[in-house]
């Protein structure tokens, strides 16, 4: 992908905290990242490693309290997403950039029929009246593979199944044509073979809209298949970035490695034994002045006590916050 | 692989297990949902029967039914050489001891009211006479045998993991040393990193203490990884039976086919040029399954006799069992011959035995 | 609610009863602390506070009477000149009591149909009729039925007052506890499909065992939230039973029975109509509050947030 | 829904005649008398006489089984010959006649219908229009001080008998300002925009009592559905797809929100009908609640039997509205 | 007093009435309220004040009491007495002749027939008629002519004013009820609820238990009267209430019994809009003394003749209990004005009152103390007194009632005092008067060791209302527990002064024989009268001509009632 082209959505630096009763959580540190025009970004990470709670904090979508959002900037279309009011805000969601939420049978309203959930955003965004705002729900529902969408637009959702719900959901996020999707883990709910439908949907889509879009998921076989660039996510940073091939063939963080050798495989030989990552991921409740990742770290060492690695690069479009490097067996030089 | 002559630790014909559905004025039996639908299968000590399948397919409701936590509708049920299809409550309990479970959403399965060495003496409270400072004893011992702290007897499921709160659904599993333990989907609320310590610790178990499993799940990467042998259901029925790298390497059911071809694999390289069959639509309901074979309305090679006649569920290569009616004609077309052609170019690499 | 609060890596927490927090959220909820605080000042005033103020609640100095509050009175003294702090005092021990005792025998009998109803099928439409009808029964007649029924034998067996407050107890707590059988029900239902019901029975735990192991403690919090509810209705119905003249002898105060008895003086000496309106009306709110705290501390879904 | 409806009415038929069963046994063992409010220089033998007049001499079965007759058969004839002019009751058709006034329960029902509605029925509906609003905003806004001064009002709202506060509400609007009559007129009729003005003086303090208990317990409701729903997915769907917080709230939640309220709202109507036994008394509304009260201290059994039937029949009633409310509000539930 | 005088007393009273003399319906509404609600209109169907007091406003009888206790002619010409000869010698039938031109509302004549026509409908088979003793012993009623009606008993009638007299025994219409007797009687809702009449209103809307609105008669005799057009008569509530809307919201004219604290009601009257009014009659308030025993533990015998009290039957301890009562004080919390501590049972007319025992009206709480010394009852180490193992300890019973549950709980402190122990129970009015066989809670069972009512007769004459102390009066399982004689006293010399009484017809003998009865019982200290209770009613400044009468409705005069403006 050309690396010169303006990002479409520019993340420095975000930082979210929850409020709680014990204390604060912190559960986004620093995390940066861009999204390219028209490439799927994938964002791994196990539940609790920051990943939709720094999606949310984009958008302002994170109720607040408990949640805050620190710091940071959100670039989007020449503008600070941080800074602008709730209504722009308001303007842009559902309009050019669109969600799609893992379980879809709790994200639809269930009162309200899939038609008028679908049509809510054309008439608020588009200014549609009834008629033109139905006659778009039904080239939607055609588009993500909804047959006979005139009777079914007249449906609740409880009355479709899960793969068609999601596929209800995606029409939804992708009513007014958005420049960014934002897909948190949105298979991870349905069955394997509505699975596989839903991702082949979503690979036609793209070819056909061009947008782009993040892709949450803790599955690194659906990564394998979809993603463009990945992000890797532990503690509320980002601790990994590549191109989706580079990543798997060269991995460079230890969590990404021993994330990677966890998973078993269907294909290829099989291990006598499950490789394991031991103990738990963290919760933190002070921003991180160490490797968040140290304690289950096989290669960690005195430093990784002390300091928090920053991203540096370790290939072409591939950067690790990692002070070991693999290759050399040796502490890197940063 | 399997040397000695084996035993068959369970075994199960002709299992059926279905929900009334009432309706109308007077709430008469309009009809049943066939959750399991005429289910055999055996289980060899010291195997691990995986059984894998779509969520609704019924493969949660045959491993409760397996250890009679449902009254079935029909069906045999033998464990250990004793029958326990029909047995009544006392005789149930007493064979309790010997089978246990391990469940699906550690949170849910562990009563939040109660400290984890309650909850782990629970099985011990009801079908031993141990006294207490025994009993505490066996506690402790089953916590180290699922590497839990010693230190976290006294304390209550939602102050830990879900991964720890598993090794503590497994301790209590073990707690009267039973001989089979079916375990219901016991990773799919884990996180990827977890999942793995739990399966090496099933595994580790399984080898110590000779356990045999009924692995039930629907991550068919994680199934070929612990299961011996493998069975696949559909809609209630199972449609393909099989040891693991037989079924794996050579699925002959379409449908255990396009379950496997729609499992991601975690590698760009692979994952990009793997051919996925999508099967369109989804699956029907059990209330009200299509006539002849369950999987006709999906199939991508249905054929005009799916449509009427259910295929028989047999054994088509030598501890290979699918129910499906391509299989019937290759049979009639070359009797007794392996049906090997069915694998897809891209299984190659898969180890064949 | 996922991992909680797990410090850096490793979970190192000292062992912590369930009720720490449960307390730990309760008293982040300023109006249930300053209920509790408030129903703990009424249960001691009306148990420890007769031995302090020692002035008989039934004396009657009749040259004292209709007086406004003083240093002898600090509460005044009604029309026979009895004395109205003395009274409040004697009088919120009887509220209180037939608040908790009437509370404790309706979630009793509540908990016990609910659980019943809940948890074994066949009961189920049964004991729900059961509960539609008392949910329709008028409560004035039966009441007088059941004190020509049972006054005599409850008079012999427990003296005058015992009689009438187990009575009067019995009637608050036969007549209302449907509701809480109804969403006890209801809890049991869905409990009965959670996994951990299941897993005991897999290891065999017979029906009783499950009710009192796994049942009962996880209906807990809506028959806590019932039990402050129960508390507060009964303290209003008592009061009501004396407006319909239905409740304790003239002679044994009740807060509804003294606040009932000077409505009539609400304009000559509106203070009398004040102390019991206010003991009243101030326990009911205190321990709405403590139900309301209570609600929010129980449900773990609030307590993690 | 249809035939749902159908199986819960004729299951509610054994269960209303078993409780008309009990009503019955209650309110006739109840130790009361129809003479007993009569002057104690009536002697004994007159009062035996007109207990023998009133038919309370008979077997108990046979009172029972006459009730049942007299208000299943007789009653509905009677009632279609008032109404249409027919003549389907003939003479030997007793109809239920009240002990104290020796006229037809029915007719008295009637009669006092109409204030009861007025009063508890306004009240009822005025609690729920200020309940509505306080319990939305309440949870939008939980823990902040609208939503604790509402919660203060409301428990306040049913932690006060109402004796008390009608009597207060007579004192200083009645005695001290003399802004509203302290007894209610049943017999006022409104008829131009004044006589309507004097019905609204005399109904505003009773209406104020029973709309103030009313509303406090329906916004607890009301608040506890909207929180129920507030963290529901759906509510992010909603914000995602750039919703205003006023459409978010006011149509993606409250209509959620409003069902089980709705539901809440329906068991409460018979209590309605029912009338409000102390407020009616407090303000001399005379309707249902008093005729009930005054039954009751009387004696009068085929009064007290008759309407707490009736009350059952509606709670039954209003059971079955709840919950097919339920089902028509709510998509996802589907009875059969 | 002779009945001549009583009558001359009554023309004088008669004479005083109101000079405003306006034209009919001139003075608009007069709105009265009663807070109890009457439930029909038919007296003869409802013995309850509220339903007479209603029906009296509709409804006349013959003769009726003025407030000073004499008979006045209302419907008749005159009151038929021996002197006159409107009654014979033998006192066996009454002769009354109705005045000419009297007319019911609807326009129809009043004949001696509506007169006999009423005594057949109190007295016909199966009705139930409340007032049917009114009509004992009457064995016919002739009606010679229109305006002629004799009454003839069965027995010797030395008080032969029982028919037709009063409110409880009004006239009403022949034409109206004739298809009401009997059983038929409770299907006339109609007529019970607007009965014809030939009082100053008739009815034009009754609401049981509600409502009653009222219109001027237009065929009422006297031309001139009411003055008022219309009443509206609300019934229901409570005294309080009723107080507050006549003396200090004036949304009312006219409220009845006020039964309140005489502090609440001063207070009432000092707002200055209106003004109480009281009147004695015979009510009493009194302590009843159980004479047998009511101990659970006897069964069925329990209250019963077959068991006397184990220490109530010892005079001594009855007359301690007397002693011990401060009657004044009782007087002055209770009903202030409306009460007056009376140490007789038979309190009024004035002619049978007593003087013997008013002793009784000083509390002497040491002497009651000696007095059972005397008798050997000494305290024991809880103070309370016994004897022989008996301990003095009682039970004390009454009516739910604020005041009433102040005079217990006062009562209650005095015994103790002198070393009684007291328990106090109050029962539901209801329950409490109720004759119901099957509650254990009526005060004619008596389940309990004192209890304390009121009571009083009708009318003037108290020949019945001593004859309840007879023997054969005394309630038990095998009169159903019917009877008056609540006490259980038994005592053959009352038994034949009643007997005397029954047959002497000059009224000083009569009244001698009535005042020895009285003393007797006095004396025995069997029943402790304490107050003897007024009727208070209020009415607004604005309302003129009301009289208070407690013989007889208390709406007996409302068609000289009239507004001042």
């Amino acid at each position: 992908m050309p690396d010169g082209a303006a990002p479409v959505l520019d993340v420095r630096d975000l930082q979210t905290v929850f409020r709680t009763r014990t204390g604060e959580v912190h559960a986004v540190n620093s995390v940066s990242f861009h999204l390219q025009p028209g490439e799927l970004l994938g964002v791994v990470g196990e539940s609790g490693s920051g990943k939709s709670v720094t999606m949310m904090s984009l958008i302002g979508l994170l109720p607040s309290p408990p949640a805050e959002v620190r710091a940071g900037r959100v670039e989007f279309g020449g503008r600070d997403l941080l800074k602008v009011r709730e209504k722009e805000l308001r303007a842009l969601r559902g309009a050019r950039i669109g969600f799609v939420f893992q379980d879809p049978m709790t994200s639809l309203n269930p009162v309200f029929t899939v038609g008028y959930q679908l049509r809510e955003p054309l008439r608020k965004h588009m200014g549609m009246d009834k008629s033109a705002a139905h006659k778009r729900a039904v080239e939607l529902m055609d588009l993500v593979g909804i047959p006979d969408a005139d009777r079914r637009l007249e449906d609740y959702p409880h009355q479709f199944s899960g793969g068609m719900r999601q596929r209800v959901m995606i029409a939804i996020a992708l009513a007014c044509d958005p420049e960014v999707l934002i897909a948190d883990e949105p298979t991870t709910a349905l069955d394997v073979t509505i699975q596989a439908q839903i991702l082949e949907l979503m690979k036609e889509l793209r070819q056909r809209l061009g947008m782009a879009v993040i892709w949450i998921t803790h599955d690194l076989g659906v990564i394998a298949g979809i993603a463009d660039r990945v992000i890797v996510m532990y503690g509320g940073q980002v601790v990994e970035q590549a191109p989706v091939k580079e990543l798997f063939a060269n991995p460079q963080h230890p969590y990404t490695r021993a994330l990677l050798q966890t998973v078993p495989h269907l294909e290829g030989a099989r291990a006598p034994r499950l490789k394991v990552i031991e103990g738990q991921p963290p919760v933190l409740s002070a921003p991180p002045r160490a490797c968040p990742f140290r304690a289950r770290c096989s290669h960690a060492f005195d430093r990784c006590a002390r300091e928090n690695p920053a991203r540096v690069p370790v290939g072409p479009g591939h950067d690790a916050a990692c002070f070991w490097d693999a290759e050399r067996e040796a502490p890197r030089d940063v | 692989m399997f040397d000695a002559p084996r035993r068959k630790l369970v075994e199960v014909n002709g299992l059926k297990m279905y929900f009334p559905i009432h309706g109308g004025i007077l709430r008469r039996r309009l009809g049943e949902v066939r959750a399991v639908d005429d289910v055999s299968f055996d289980i060899y000590e010291g195997e691990t029967l995986g059984l894998v399948g779509e969520s609704g397919c019924g493969k949660s409701t045959c491993g409760r039914a397996v250890l009679r936590l449902y009254d079935i509708t029909e069906g045999s049920i033998r464990i250990d050489g004793e029958e326990i299809g029909d047995a009544g409550y006392k005789l149930l309990r007493a064979r309790r001891p010997k089978m246990q479970m391990v469940f699906q959403d550690p949170q849910a399965s562990l009563n939040p009211r109660m400290t984890v060495a309650r909850i782990i003496g629970e099985p011990l409270d009801e079908h031993t006479a141990l006294s207490k400072p025994e009993k505490l004893d066996r506690i402790y011992e089953l916590m180290d045998a699922v590497g839990l702290n010693r230190n976290f007897a006294n304390r209550y499921p939602h102050e830990f993991s879900g991964g720890q709160r598993q090794r503590i659904g497994i301790a209590r599993a073990l707690a009267l040393n039973p001989k089979f333990i079916v375990c219901d989907e016991p990773i799919a609320a884990l996180d990827v990193s977890i999942q793995a310590q739990v399966v090496n610790l099933l595994e580790d178990l399984q080898s110590k203490f000779g356990l045999t499993y009924l692995f039930i799940s629907h991550d068919l990467s994680m199934v070929r990884h612990i299961a011996t042998r493998v069975a696949v259901m559909y809609l209630g029925k199972v449609v393909e039976l099989a040891p693991r790298d037989a079924l794996y390497g050579a699925p002959m059911h379409p449908y255990t086919q396009a379950l496997l071809s729609a499992v991601p694999e975690p590698d760009p390289n692979i994952e990009t040029r793997r051919e996925h069959i999508i099967l369109k639509g989804d699956v029907p309901s059990p209330a009200n399954p299509p006539k002849g074979c369950n999987f006709s309305t999906r199939c991508p090679q249905v054929m005009d006799i799916c449509r009427q006649i259910d295929p028989e569920f047999r054994e088509v290569v030598p501890g290979h069992y699918a129910a499906c009616h391509l299989h019937d004609i290759q049979q009639t077309r070359t009797a007794g011959e392996p049906a090997a052609q069915e694998v897809s170019p891209s299984d190659q690499q898969g180890e064949v035995t | 609610m996922t991992d909680m609060p797990v410090e850096e890596t490793e979970i190192i927490r000292p062992p912590r009863n369930q009720w720490l927090d449960v307390w730990d959220q309760f008293k982040t909820h300023k109006g249930a602390l300053m209920g509790a605080a408030f129903f703990v000042f009424i249960l001691l005033a009306v148990t420890i506070g007769p031995l302090i103020w020692t002035i008989d609640p039934t004396y009657i100095d009749i040259r004292a009477r209709n007086q406004g509050p003083s240093l002898g009175h600090p509460f005044g003294t009604d029309q026979l000149g009895r004395d109205t702090l003395a009274r409040m005092l004697s009088g919120g021990q009887v509220s209180v009591a037939v608040g908790v005792a009437a509370m404790a025998l309706s979630l009793v009998v509540g908990t016990f149909i609910g659980v019943l109803a809940g948890y074994f099928r066949r009961l189920d439409g049964i004991l729900m009729r059961l509960t539609d009808l008392f949910l329709a029964l008028p409560l004035l007649p039966l009441l007088l039925v059941i004190i020509m029924l049972f006054r005599d034998a409850l008079r012999s067996a427990f003296g005058p007052e015992g009689g009438i407050f187990i009575l009067i107890v019995g009637v608050i707590g036969i007549t209302s506890w449907m509701q809480t059988a109804r969403i006890v029900r209801g809890d049991v239902l869905a409990l009965k499909e959670r996994e951990f019901v299941l897993a005991a029975r897999s290891i065999g735990t017979p029906s009783h065992r499950m009710i009192t192991r796994h049942v009962l403690p996880n209906v807990l919090s809506p028959i806590m939230v019932s039990a402050t509810l129960g508390i507060a209705n009964a303290i209003i119905t008592e009061s009501a039973l004396s407006f319909l003249g239905l409740g304790f002898p003239s002679d044994f105060p009740t807060w509804g029975r003294l606040l009932f008895d000077s409505t009539d003086y609400l304009q000559q000496y509106p203070e009398r109509v004040i102390w019991p309106g206010l003991a009243i009306s101030l326990t009911v709110l205190s321990v709405n509050y403590m139900g309301d705290g209570l609600r929010d501390a129980l449900d773990p879904r609030i307590r993690g947030r | 829904m249809l035939t749902y409806t159908i199986r819960r009415l004729l299951i509610a038929i054994p269960t209303l005649l078993f409780i008309s069963l009990i009503i019955f046994l209650v309110v006739t063992l109840a130790p009361s008398d129809p003479t007993a409010n009569l002057p104690l220089s009536i002697p004994s033998e007159v009062r035996a006489q007109i207990r023998e007049s009133l038919g309370l001499n008979e077997p108990l079965l046979v009172r029972y089984l006459l009730w049942l007759r007299q208000f299943f058969v007789y009653e509905p004839l009677h009632i279609l010959d008032q109404a249409f002019g027919w003549s389907l009751a003939t003479d030997d058709m007793q109809r239920i006649l009240s002990w104290q006034t020796r006229s037809p329960v029915a007719d008295l029902i009637v009669q006092r219908m109409p204030q009861t509605l007025w009063v508890v029925g306004t009240s009822y509906i005025i609690g729920v229009l200020i309940a509505l609003p306080i319990g939305i905003v309440s949870a939008y806004r939980q823990y902040s001080w609208f939503d604790q001064v509402g919660t203060f009002v409301s428990m306040a709202g049913f932690s006060v008998p109402t004796f008390f506060t009608g009597v207060l509400l007579i004192v200083i609007f009645s005695v001290q300002l003399g802004w509203f009559p302290s007894i209610y007129d049943t017999t006022h009729e409104v008829t131009d925009l004044a006589s309507f003005w004097v019905q609204v003086k005399q109904m505003i303090m009773p209406v104020a009592v029973l709309a103030l208990y009313n509303a406090a317990q329906i916004s607890r409701f009301m608040r506890a559905s909207m929180l129920d729903n507030l963290n529901q997915d759906y509510v992010r769907t909603a914000r995602a797809k750039g919703l205003s917080e006023q459409v978010v709230v006011l149509v993606h939640v409250l209509r959620n929100s409003m069902i089980p309220v709705v539901t809440v709202i329906a068991l409460g109507v018979p209590t309605v009908f029912g009338g409000a036994i102390i407020t009616e008394q407090v303000f001399k509304v005379n309707g249902i609640g008093q005729l009930l009260i005054i039954a009751i201290q009387g004696g009068d059994v085929p009064t007290v039997q008759t309407l707490t039937f009736i009350f059952a029949v509606l709670i039954v009633l209003f059971n079955l509205v709840a919950d097919v409310l339920y089902g028509l509000l709510d998509p996802r539930i589907r009875y059969d | 007093m002779k009945l001549r005088h009583a009558l001359l007393g009554a023309a004088a009273t008669l004479a005083f009435a109101p000079a405003a003399m306006a034209e009919r319906g001139s003075d608009g509404q007069v709105n009265i309220i009663y807070w109890q609600a009457p439930s029909t209109m038919n007296p003869y169907l409802s013995g309850g004040t509220k339903d007479l007091e209603a029906a009296s406003l509709v409804l006349e009888p013959l003769a009726r009491y003025d407030q000073d206790g004499n008979m006045v002619p209302w419907l008749a010409e005159t009151i038929p007495t021996v002197e006159n000869g409107g009654v014979t010698e033998d006192l066996t039938s009454i002769t009354w002749k109705l005045k000419p031109g009297l007319k019911w509302a609807d326009g129809s004549p009043v004949t001696s027939a509506d007169v006999k026509f009423s005594w057949e409908y109190c007295t016909a088979e199966g009705g139930g008629c409340a007032q049917s003793e009114k009509y004992n012993d009457v064995v016919d009623v002739e009606t010679p002519d229109e305006l002629t009606v004799i009454v003839r008993f069965g027995v010797a009638k030395p008080f032969p004013y029982g028919p037709f007299v009063g409110a409880q025994a009004p006239v009403i219409q022949a034409a109206q009820f004739a298809e009401c007797l009997g059983a038929k009687a409770p299907e006339c809702t109609d007529a019970n609820f607007k009965p014809q009449g030939t009082g100053p209103f008739t009815v034009v809307d009754f609401r049981p238990n509600d409502v009653i609105q009222l219109e001027a008669n237009p065929n009422y005799r006297d031309p001139e009267k009411p003055a008022f057009a219309s009443v509206l008569f609300k019934g229901g509530g409570d005294a309080t209430a009723a107080g507050r809307s006549v003396l200090e919201t004036s949304e009312f004219d006219y409220a009845w019994n006020l039964q309140l604290a005489p502090d609440v009601l001063a207070n009432m009257v000092s707002a200055g809009n209106g003004k109480i009014v009281s009147g004695f009659g015979t009510l009493v308030e009194r302590i009843l003394i159980n004479m047998t025993d009511p101990s659970p533990e006897l069964g069925d015998r329990r209250s019963t003749v077959d068991t006397p009290h184990p220490f109530l039957t010892d005079m001594a301890v009855r007359q301690a209990l007397s002693m011990a009562i401060d009657r004044e004080l009782l007087v002055e919390i209770g009903y202030g004005d409306a009460g007056r501590p009376t140490c007789n049972v038979l309190p009024a007319p004035e002619i049978y009152k007593s003087t013997a025992n008013d002793g009784c009206l000083v509390q002497d709480i040491e002497r009651a103390k000696a007095l059972l010394d005397e008798a050997g009852w000494v305290p024991g180490p809880d103070g309370v007194r016994a004897k022989d193992g008996v301990r003095l300890s009682l039970l004390y019973q009454t009516s739910t009632n604020a005041v009433r549950q102040d005079f217990q709980a006062l009562i209650k402190q005095w015994w103790e005092e002198i070393g009684v122990e007291t328990e106090l129970r109050n029962i539901d009015a209801s329950v409490f008067f109720g004759g119901d066989p099957g509650s254990p809670d009526t005060f004619q069972k008596f389940y309990a060791d004192v209890e304390m009512y009121a009571n009083n007769f009708d009318g003037t004459d108290p020949e019945s209302y001593m004859a309840n102390w007879l023997c054969k009066e005394i309630p038990s399982p095998e009169t159903q527990w019917q009877g008056n004689n609540i006490n259980r006293y038994c005592s053959e010399a009352y038994d034949a002064l009643v007997a005397e009484m029954a047959v002497t017809g000059a009224l000083e003998e009569r009244a001698e024989l009535a005042k020895a009865m009285n003393d007797m019982l006095m004396q025995e200290y069997v029943i402790l009268p304490l107050v003897d209770r007024g009727r208070v009613s209020a009415h607004s400044n604005t309302l003129g001509g009301v009289v208070l009468n407690t013989w007889d409705s208390e709406l007996w005069n409302v068609a000289d009632w009239y507004r001042i403006e």
